[in-house]
């Protein structure tokens, strides 16, 4: 394959589902399901080659409409892109799977949920959108598109309080988007720029700067939902239907986090400063406590689901304090590597076992028709797998080995040690223990006796299944990380870590 | 500068603070509505005053036009009491002690000092947003490199060129949000269909026929602003919007479009533009070019070929828009599909 | 020296306050409609900002690439108030309900 | 490398298949029993040590000669408790899910010993904990959820400390070795913070003093194969533990000697005391174990109190954990055989004597060897404690006797009352194995390991000392017997001891508090759990808590706090 078809690649990520959607819009409603899963494995197929071609070849550029950067608008895949690409591509095309079955159920099935597949595979289109564009106002319009398609997602039920949920969802990604949008037209109006390279190039110390760089990251922070932003998401994240909780939970949140970090490590790294860096490790450290407690305290499984993806996000957020650090050689702060990894790590392993734990959520649910805690009683002994499937989710987001959680935590923690940031370990080991705390007390009770058996609604097998190939997936990649790795790597930004004293020196 | 530009010019920014101001702080909800258009007629005098006629007329047909038709039929809406007998779901079945996140309990937040942290927080922000703006460097924009290749992009207008060649993905993009936007109203009416206008008083017979006569008029002045979009200001947007403002009228005049077109005649013009855009740009990806690459010989027949279909698109999402919202069955916004026919179902 | 501010220096400088109100209005004000309304404020702000920077260069034209993402801009924001217009207008209808419950 | 990932990855992918698929009780037993195969091969010839690079974090595994002998002998055990359970659970419809966890916590107790590297290391430990979890809540019954309960609270517990004692030592180090753990913790500014959180973290599993309660409630609970494995390997994991992070053999650390003695004697008494009056046989064996894992305590303490005392502690050790690993594995096992046979079977007595004497150290058992070893090694201890400790282990061997004369005693009288759990001649089978393992096991493995434990001489005054403490023991246990039952005095000491006490005690405070018309603060029965569980979801901030994120999720704050935090990076920012 020469270099142009394969940058072309990049364009089909984006392509392939866009017209997988139209495809299944203009389709009877009967066969959107199964176009809706041959665009998934075709997007799926096209992830793996870009990651595979990414990683023989190094990083990808493609120049849409043929002008590039400046005035044009280009695509880039890298390493830490790639990472991204494959997650969505792996949790998507699984949730897919689910979503076919899950629709089918008649009480599953009101409100517009016709219109998931095209919803699900523009939203679709617009993750593999922001993990590949490298122009800050085409950013802006893909974070619109994931918006505007995540929110229409979450009310799908059309259940009153979806809507109010989803209401609030659109209002809180309106004003992210406009203080991201207010910081791209300050960056435009500083340095005539809009691809992040160029911009990154351009970027020097004074007001306009930090203002702009201020909004993006606040912006973008309430995307996110870090702690305390996090005010939109239980809700629209708890009221959703299974599959669009998952997608919501294990792919949204972290397109804005992706963008964060590819700003803070390739564009604003000459405005970082070591407070900035340790003032966002704070807010992910509060994260941590507030949402696996408040995760601790809920009674119906999915609130308690969704405060738990409060409380992993802050995880990924203690990677900010960690690579942010003054030193003259990369020497002599090893830990640099060890920080990047564990932080994205988490992401990815996240990503998995949040969406296998949602999908589980969604088998009870469905079995048992409430998803209250007590009402999961003894499920053990007539859905094992969808158990187990919960059981192994719970083991990654605890952090408990072997599973890809375990070597977010093992890595992240490992960093703050030998960095001489401690004070990131406790908050680390906290949060293992709050959340193994929900976790073990759902699993107690699917685990304890019952004296009747449980008069269950018979659920898909396809849908038990995927929930525990998700949760194996967030296992395995525990047990074998070095092709994540590797791939990782491919032109890491992060060969050059940020230097926050670097700014001094102009 | 003349003093008079100045004086002119800081009088339109007062306008626009003040009228802002009221707009959020009106305790009416029509005094609000009502400042909201003011607000959006000196926006208008604003952009002309920035030399910016294509943001003028986009911002006047599509902000200020359709937004505007949206908003005060939301208003109606809302002046309305709810039918909440209707409401047999409970509103919230979460609203349990424990779910702290939907719990109706108010919160016994003093306002004053919320109101008096947020003033002093707004202003300290502005100050500094203010001084920040104030820093930017005066001169620079991609204008130069657009003058270069505006001769390879097929039309002669610069901002076109940048919408739909230079910059064609976000263009592309943004008729699918006009697509996504769509479904996500049919989400929100959590019924896919549309039907007759609940307006139950058409108007006279003469606005009738006034409507009627216009319709054919408006059309063809949306496919001059269509074609006249390669050499001026104009283009699919303005174009589409007008072709929406037609369907509009024609409704308000009674006349029913939605319930009448086939579904899958619905279905196509809701994706036409944006797959007009796709096909192209896979045809370009075949071709071993890049996603969206105009061929350079026929960049301006390609542009306008795909504007035209943007532009049906756009019109007809536009008054679908409108349509949904104002039908009668979402109006009536049963969640519950049954005893709803589904035959006008576009989707199905 | 009231001479040296530019036109467009005027009009920047509004953006940076209207785009305060707007904020303020979405987070302080309380019915679903305003809520939306302060939103396009919180919009038009930041393309009052763009356009501006695209008129400070004298050239024979303006800039044009703030223009086209303005009209992107314009697009985008009404899809999405109009998004919420029917959010909004379907949670009053179902619950009778106007604001949210933490924001009377 | 085959063999290492074959004997760890065996019985992790027979573990679904168990699960899922339907085996007869035979097949069953032949499976779950057959998994530990390869370990033992591989215990047998230790392999060159293998490097896995994309296997965890780049997995190694080896051998040294002390953890030789803990994987063959953990092996062995394992085996014979799967092929035991095959029959023992012949009629249990929930085997499967016991066989399951069963070969995920013996890939678990596997793996941990065969690892060279921390990661490797703590991920098969945490696998045994949080699987062996399963095999305690098997029987679903009120008693087994509490004792799992109890077991669960107090694992996280340990693995959050040592956790973070790991990350310490790790940083220390620089490196993912568990060879270098050791000097690295000599050599290290915090190493009492270290050693601490990690002594506690790992005693957790070793069920060392104060942190045994889950021991006696697990193992009467727990199927019989699954407390033998619990008592004969894995709270041996525990002990392997303390060797990896300690800096045993690399630095002397007198001051945690001397803790570790008392501690370990502490608890070689103590369980004696309390093991005495319990009327359960496991329970009893359970105590039984924390008595000897005492013993085992003194000697890895007396380890830590030279360099040369390592030289002579770790065979010692090695080899009393072979011991006790079997003999107890066969003790447990018996149980079961002895339920199942006709009452007064004079070969299943003999069985269990024979297996309880080598424990105790008696004379042509293995236990002799271990005994000795004991008495070589403890002349090492710190001087405070030289002289105590060797005139409190005659002591303690009685002690032994006595526990285990008990266990005999209430064996006797349930010989018999259980036949439904498979019959004595299938459970017998494995079991008569395993006890000719006890006999000539401990030699074996003296001579093939290279141990180097001399043959205690066979002379007249070594013979009364060995055999003195268990004559002693037998002649008091006769003469409680002739005392008529009436007019024993015989004090309850539930199981779980100080847990219980703890839980008395608050059921008291709360009675008396309810007497006198205070107003009643907690409600439901007062059991230790739901306590944890109160203080876990902090039920007494619930009001404050629950306003507060009802604030974060008012608008108008938010609108603040977004405010707040953009001008906040606008200072922090360049």
């Amino acid at each position: 394959m020469n270099a142009a078809a394969s940058s072309a690649l990049l364009a089909v990520l984006i392509a392939a589902p866009v017209t997988g959607a139209l495809i299944a819009f203009l389709l009877p409603v009967r066969l959107r399901a199964t176009a809706g899963i041959l665009t998934a494995a075709a997007t799926t197929a096209a992830t793996a080659a870009t990651a595979w071609r990414v990683a023989a070849d190094g990083a990808h550029r493609h120049a849409l409409g043929g002008w590039g950067a400046p005035l044009g608008i280009d695509l880039y895949a890298d390493g830490l892109s790639c990472v991204f690409l494959l997650m969505t591509g792996i949790v998507g095309l699984f949730v897919s799977v689910y979503a076919k079955p899950f629709f089918a159920q008649p009480e599953e099935n009101k409100g517009a949920t016709e219109l998931f597949w095209p919803l699900w595979l523009i939203l679709w289109a617009s993750l593999n959108g922001m993990f590949l564009s490298a122009d800050l106002f085409n950013l802006y319009v893909m974070l619109e598109v994931m918006g505007l398609s995540a929110v229409a997602l979450a009310v799908l039920s059309g259940r009153p309080p979806a809507l109010v949920a989803g209401l609030r969802y659109l209002l809180a990604a309106i004003a992210g988007s406009m203080a991201y949008l207010m910081g791209v037209a300050m960056i435009y109006g500083a340095v005539s720029a809009l691809d992040l390279q160029i911009v990154a190039a351009g970027i020097e110390q004074g007001r306009s700067f930090r203002v702009a760089f201020s909004l993006i990251l606040v912006g973008l922070l309430v995307k996110t939902a870090v702690f305390p932003l996090h005010f939109w998401l239980p809700g629209a994240h708890s009221t959703a239907q299974a599959p669009v909780s998952a997608i919501l939970s294990a792919l949204v949140v972290k397109a804005s986090f992706y963008l964060i970090l590819r700003l803070w490590v390739d564009v604003f790294d000459g405005s970082v400063t070591v407070a900035a860096g340790q003032a966002l490790g704070a807010l992910g450290a509060a994260a941590i406590i507030w949402g696996s407690y408040q995760a601790l305290r809920q009674r119906r499984l999915k609130l308690m689901v969704a405060h738990s993806t409060v409380g992993q996000i802050g995880y990924m957020f203690l990677l900010f304090p960690l690579i942010t650090v003054v030193y003259q050689d990369v020497a002599e702060a090893p830990w640099l590597a060890h920080a990047w990894t564990g932080g994205v790590y988490q992401a990815i392993a996240h990503g998995f076992a949040k969406a296998a734990m949602f999908l589980a959520v969604g088998v009870f649910a469905m079995a048992v028709g409430s998803d209250d805690r007590d009402s999961t009683v003894g499920l053990v002994g007539q859905l094992p797998m969808t158990t187990f499937a919960l059981a192994l989710a719970g083991v990654s987001l605890i952090g408990l080995p072997p599973s890809g959680g375990f070597v977010a935590k093992w890595m992240l923690l490992k960093a703050a040690f030998t960095s001489g940031q401690w004070w990131w370990a406790p908050v680390i080991l906290l949060g293992s223990f709050l959340t193994a705390g929900y976790v073990f007390m759902v699993l107690r009770q699917a685990f304890a006796p019952t004296s009747h058996k449980i008069k269950l609604k018979p659920v898909p097998r396809t849908m038990e299944v995927t929930a525990l190939v998700l949760g194996a997936a967030a296992i395995i990649i525990g047990f074998r990380a070095e092709e994540f790795l590797l791939l990782l790597d491919v032109e890491a930004a992060f060969q050059e870590p940020v230097e926050p004293h670097r700014a001094n020196d102009r | 500068m003349t003093l008079l530009d100045q004086v002119f010019d800081i009088v339109v920014c007062l306008l626009l603070l003040v009228l802002a101001w009221r707009t959020l702080s009106a305790t009416h909800l029509y005094q609000s509505a009502i400042f909201f258009i003011a607000f959006g007629l000196t926006m208008a005098l604003a952009w002309v005053r920035l030399a910016a006629p294509d943001v003028a007329l986009a911002e006047a047909a599509i902000g200020a036009g359709l937004l505007g038709v949206l908003l005060v039929d939301s208003l109606r809406v809302f002046a309305r009491p709810p039918e909440t007998g209707r409401d047999s779901e409970p509103n919230k079945p979460e609203s349990r002690d424990n779910d702290v996140t939907t719990s109706r309990r108010r919160p016994q937040f003093n306002s004053a000092v919320a109101s008096v942290t947020a003033g002093a927080g707004c202003l300290f922000l502005a100050y500094v947003l203010v001084a920040a703006i104030h820093d930017l460097p005066d001169g620079g924009g991609l204008t130069a490199q657009a003058a270069e290749n505006l001769s390879r992009s097929g039309v002669e207008h610069p901002v076109t060129a940048v919408l739909l060649n230079f910059r064609g993905f976000d263009t592309w993009l943004e008729v699918g949000v006009l697509f996504l936007a769509m479904l996500g109203i049919f989400c929100a009416g959590g019924l896919v269909g549309f039907s007759e206008t609940e307006n139950p008083d058409p108007p006279g017979p003469l606005l009738s026929w006034l409507i009627r006569g216009l319709a054919p008029v408006m059309i063809l002045t949306a496919a001059y602003l269509l074609w006249l979009g390669k050499l001026a200001p104009g283009g699919a947007f303005q174009a589409g919007i007008l072709l929406a403002a037609v369907g509009i009228l024609l409704r308000l005049a009674g006349i029913p479009l939605m319930d009448r077109v086939p579904r899958t005649v619905i279905k196509l013009g809701l994706t036409f533009g944006f797959g007009t855009f796709l096909v192209f740009g896979i045809i370009a990806l075949l071709a071993d070019k890049a996603f969206l690459e105009y061929p350079s010989e026929w960049a301006g027949e390609v542009i306008l070929l795909v504007e035209a279909a943007a532009a049906i698109s756009i019109g007809f999402t536009a008054f679908a828009f409108f349509a949904y919202l104002n039908s009668r069955d979402q109006s009536t916004g049963n969640g519950d599909t049954a005893g709803q026919p589904r035959e006008t179902n576009p989707s199905q | 020296m009231i001479a040296e501010i530019e036109s467009h220096q005027i009009y920047a400088g509004t953006a940076g306050i209207l785009f305060c109100l707007g904020l303020a209005g979405l987070f302080m004000c309380g019915h679903f409609l305003k809520k939306i309304i302060a939103t396009k404020i919180l919009g038009t702000s930041v393309f009052l900002l763009l356009v501006s920077l695209a008129n400070r260069n004298q050239m024979e034209f303006a800039d044009p690439v703030p223009h086209a993402m303005v009209i992107t801009g314009i697009v985008v924001a009404v899809s999405a108030s109009a998004f919420a217009l029917a959010l909004a207008r379907r949670i009053w209808k179902e619950t009778g309900r106007s604001t949210f419950e933490d924001n009377p | 490398m085959m063999i290492w990932l074959v004997s760890i990855f065996l019985p992790l992918v027979l573990a679904p298949v168990v699960l899922f698929g339907g085996f007869r009780s035979g097949w069953y037993g032949a499976i779950v029993g057959g998994a530990a195969l390869p370990a033992f091969v591989a215990g047998l010839l230790a392999p060159a040590t293998a490097e896995i690079p994309w296997l965890l974090l780049e997995s190694s595994f080896g051998l040294d000669q002390t953890r030789q002998a803990l994987l063959s002998f953990t092996a062995l055990l394992w085996g014979f408790a799967g092929i035991y359970a095959g029959s023992y659970l012949r009629n249990d419809p929930s085997r499967k899910s016991f066989g399951f966890f069963f070969l995920l916590a013996m890939a678990g107790n596997l793996g941990l010993i065969v690892s060279q590297d921390v990661p490797g290391f703590y991920t098969y430990f945490v696998l045994m904990t949080f699987a062996s979890y399963g095999m305690v809540i098997h029987a679903r019954t009120r008693e087994a959820l509490r004792a799992g309960r109890i077991y669960l609270i107090m694992s996280i517990m340990g693995e959050i400390l040592l956790l973070a004692g790991i990350y310490f030592v790790v940083a220390a180090a620089d490196s993912f070795l568990l060879e270098d753990m050791g000097p690295a913790l000599g050599a290290m500014e915090n190493r009492n913070v270290a050693l601490s959180l990690l002594l506690a973290g790992f005693g957790v599993k070793a069920g060392a003093i104060p942190l045994y309660f889950w021991l006696p409630l697990a193992h009467p609970v727990a199927p019989t194969p699954a407390s033998a494995v619990l008592s004969g390997a894995m709270i041996k994991a525990g002990l392997l533990g303390w060797i990896h992070f300690s800096p045993a053999g690399s630095a002397a650390v007198p001051g945690w000697s001397g803790i570790l003695i008392a501690a370990g004697l502490l608890a070689a008494f103590g369980a004696v005391v309390i093991g005495l009056f319990q009327n359960d046989s496991k329970t009893n064996l359970a105590y039984s174990s924390i008595s000897q894992m005492g013993l085992m305590t003194v000697l890895f303490g007396t380890g830590l109190a030279s360099m040369e005392a390592w030289e002579t502690a770790a065979p010692a050790l090695a080899l009393y954990a072979w011991n006790h690993g079997l003999a107890k594995g066969a003790l447990f096992l018996g149980v079961g055989v002895a339920l199942a046979a006709r009452r007064g079977n004079p070969w299943v007595t003999a069985g269990l004597a024979f297996a309880a004497l080598s424990i105790a150290g008696a004379p042509l058992t293995g236990g002799e060897f271990t005994k000795y070893g004991l008495k070589e090694t403890v002349v090492f201890a710190p001087d405070g404690w030289r002289n105590t400790v060797l005139w409190l282990l005659p002591l303690s061997a009685l002690g032994t006797s006595l526990l285990l004369g008990r266990f005999l005693w209430l064996c006797w009288h349930k010989m018999g009352t259980a036949k439904e759990q498979g019959s004595a001649r299938t459970l017998g089978t494995p079991w008569v194995v395993l006890l000719g393992l006890v006999a000539v096991g401990v030699p074996f493995a003296n001579t093939y390991l290279g141990m180097g434990i001399p043959r205690p001489s066979l002379g007249f005054g070594s013979f009364v000392e060995a055999i003195g403490p268990i004559a002693a023991g037998a002649a008091i246990l006769a003469a409680a017997a002739r005392i008529p039952a009436r007019k024993r005095y015989f004090p309850n000491v539930p199981p779980g001891d100080f847990i219980v006490v703890f839980e008395r005690l608050v059921t008291f405070v709360r009675e008396t508090w309810r007497k006198k018309g205070l107003p009643d603060v907690t409600h439901g029965p007062i059991n230790f759990v739901p306590i944890v569980d109160r203080l876990i979801t902090m039920e007494g901030t619930r009001g404050i808590m629950d306003r507060v994120e009802r604030r974060l999720g008012a608008w108008n704050v938010v609108g603040v706090l977004i405010a707040l935090i953009a001008l906040g990076f606008y200072f922090l920012l360049i």
